[in-house]
């Protein structure tokens, strides 16, 4: 049984570590502040200008002047700082932030990921997620694995233009969890299924080679 | 002291204008927006215009209304989504659009008022945004080189002025404000209140007076929010 | 939350000092300098630092310390004058020099914090400084490239630092610090009080707690004056 | 009669404007603060992080934390603001400063200007010099006309290292006032005599070609 939204917004928050920052993306990847481990604690930055959001305002409390990247309204914690956006993406592209959490259209195995524009079809513009596979230590991709016409999102090669090349380092889809050896040109490791995935499944529906980790392979 | 203090949008924006200019507009979304100004610019009826902001307004707010008059003839933002209008001048082809990422359009209007005309980057590298810009190699890793933005006027909004100029900022409605204050010829900011000098902690100033040329207290703060959340809160 | 308060300078320095090893340290003249933890880094005896600082102290206090008991291999400074030691040491040729003009300093040090591998300036064209560096024109204007610099341990002095490492610091004791806080692989700051989060302003934090990884409250606070200039009360 | 150094001080005072921000070096510079003139506001920035330069402080007064840039105890007043060293380079190497007025050791008809060191003889530093002198809309150098062996410190070329090239718009000595067209490649202009001071006192002592104001050559 495939992992729902939710179920994968709670795997991707195994990934968090105590005393981490994180950037998360719009999305599934807001989801994931929901299931952040008990005793870890991590500090959520917002590309518009803030370290540590808070929880949503409570009703008929929300400031117009604080909102995340998303342009929700946002509370703030005791330990929260505002900046501006220079030294907010001097953060981000510094390699200061540990962790992001992003959605995408399509991820190759050479650790590329498009996630922010068809040609001919959609003007909106990359807004910071460029910045943000450019410069965050660990990047981490949560989509559905397949299209809504069926297509596997996990390509050999991207082919809408990139966000980033060679960035990616952990894609975690509905059905499984992929590890990208970014630092070696890419490569993708099959590491975990979704529980009543099978590993055909995901060679069936996956466009790009991988290969399967030792204690997955020996489950099989 | 030369009076920093104007009485309104028109007097604030007085002689500033000119066919063919570059404007840079604080905002993220619609928070942080020089509100007040920006329907003084549409009233001008100044053309042609370059325009440096993070996003194009939303539907009837902001930038939007310059986008309506067909007063911008290039925008420069790292993103356009949820602007019907934008996408329809876009696609018609009535609108130039240069696309930046945000971080690397912060960096530009930074390194504008700083006098720092080109740097290098690692965002965009192997991506449209590099193109036919110098890539380089620092330290084993490919850095794009990126230009700095400076503008004619700049527009910005605070939450205080006082009589120097001194600029603070309210929470996330910062954002550009401080960066582009640095960058414009002209920095012109609006202001929800203004203080006399000593009202702000000098520790606390987010733009020294020195890149604010002329101050007006907000006829228009709306303050729009784009996407209310809210949570209830826990039964006693 | 992992720790970030250590219990003084001996705990904070505790595995990251290694011969050879590049430290910043913050500081304009004798002001907002790391008074606790450089006697550390002396009593440490770790040796051929490569020393990134405005200055290099002056008789007896600062930086001085580390000349002194020759563990400084290069310094990267922008002024080391009223130093007898270390023009002595320089001249007999035991210490290494690179002297930045003290913009281009505190920009390269910005740099390693944000990301930037390079950028170009007008500061120092047609000088020593730009010798062996490319030089570009941008706009009909000469500039010269300079690099970033970061470093293995960066130790910053601020006022107060709340648990989460947020930092302010006091008047003109910020100087290098913010920016050198930004720019070490660690970062260790000492500061003259320790407060709960949420003690200080979320607007006016200089440091945000991201950047900084350990922190002590001062044991050395002497702050000394190097040039006491004064006025006479008129009389009443 | 030659200018006293308070005299060229006062001299240098009358370039200011209101509304100016000024940056002053160390030396003579600074003792243009004593002649600001009447009704003319100025603000001056300190480049080790403050806008808004007060008085010295009253005896008993002094804070360690509150210095300029030659390290003097200062104060601050109602308008000022402090920020970080790169911060206030950004304000110096950006253009916003209106003026700045510098000792030399050399200037050259050409605009350059050698301030900072003798090569084998001084290791001090340029400190901020070199960002001032490129970054500043105009500087201005107030210095004797001659050295203390009677050398002219006003040349054709510098010999010493320079600590900029082609940026000097203004030369107060002792003796008169010089301006240079730096737009136009240098060129110096003889625009004003110290009281008693010739015109022929000025081109002995001067070893670079000037031209001299039609006002002056009127006069003289």
């Amino acid at each position: 049984m495939a992992w729902t939204r939710e179920e994968v917004a709670a795997r991707a928050a195994k990934e968090l570590k105590d005393g981490f920052y994180v950037n998360l993306g719009i999305g599934i990847p807001t989801l994931v502040a929901n299931y952040i481990p008990e005793g870890v604690d991590v500090t959520l930055q917002s590309e518009n200008g803030l370290l540590g959001i808070g929880p949503f305002p409570y009703e008929g409390e929300a400031d117009p002047d604080l909102i995340n990247a998303g342009k929700q309204t946002i509370t703030i914690l005791p330990s929260s700082s505002f900046f501006s956006s220079a030294d907010s993406f001097a953060m981000i592209r510094g390699g200061h932030i540990d962790l992001t959490i992003l959605g995408a259209m399509e991820v190759a195995a050479n650790g590329d990921i498009a996630n922010w524009t068809i040609p001919g079809k959609m003007v909106k513009g990359m807004g910071g997620a460029m910045d943000l596979v450019a410069g965050v230590k660990k990047v981490i991709v949560v989509m559905d694995h397949a299209n809504k016409h069926g297509e596997s999102k996990v390509l050999e090669r991207c082919s809408l233009p990139l966000t980033g090349a060679g960035v990616v380092d952990l894609i975690i889809t509905d059905l499984c969890v992929m590890a990208c050896d970014k630092a070696n040109g890419g490569g993708l490791t099959l590491i975990e299924l979704a529980p009543d995935v099978t590993l055909d499944e995901v060679k069936a529906k996956t466009a790009a080679p991988f290969t399967v980790a030792p204690a997955l392979a020996e489950a099989a | 002291m030369t009076n920093k203090i104007y009485e309104g949008p028109k007097a604030a924006l007085d002689g500033l204008l000119f066919d063919g200019m570059t404007i840079m507009s604080g905002g993220f979304g619609l928070s942080g927006n020089p509100e007040s100004l920006i329907p003084e610019i549409r009233d001008s009826g100044v053309k042609n215009l370059t325009v440096i902001s993070n996003n194009a307004g939303a539907d009837g707010f902001g930038l939007w209304m310059l986008l309506q008059s067909r007063q911008i003839k290039k925008m420069i933002a790292s993103y356009v989504g949820e602007n019907k209008l934008f996408e329809q001048q876009y696609l018609a082809g009535e609108l130039e659009l240069e696309l930046n990422p945000q971080g690397t359009l912060a960096e530009r209007i930074r390194a504008g008022g700083a006098g720092i005309p080109a740097f290098y980057t690692k965002t965009g590298v192997g991506t449209v945004v590099a193109e036919g810009k110098p890539v380089e190699e620092f330290e084993g890793q490919l850095y794009v080189r990126e230009t700095w933005l400076r503008a004619d006027v700049a527009i910005v909004k605070a939450w205080k002025a006082d009589t120097a100029g001194n600029l603070v900022y309210r929470k996330t409605a910062r954002n550009f404000n401080p960066n582009m204050a640095t960058a414009g010829k002209v920095t012109v900011a609006e202001v929800e209140e203004i203080v006399p000098v000593g009202s702000l902690d000098p520790e606390a100033i987010h733009t020294p007076g020195i890149y604010v040329d002329r101050v007006i207290k907000s006829t228009i703060n709306e303050k729009r929010i784009e996407k209310l959340t809210e949570r209830k809160r826990e039964a006693a």
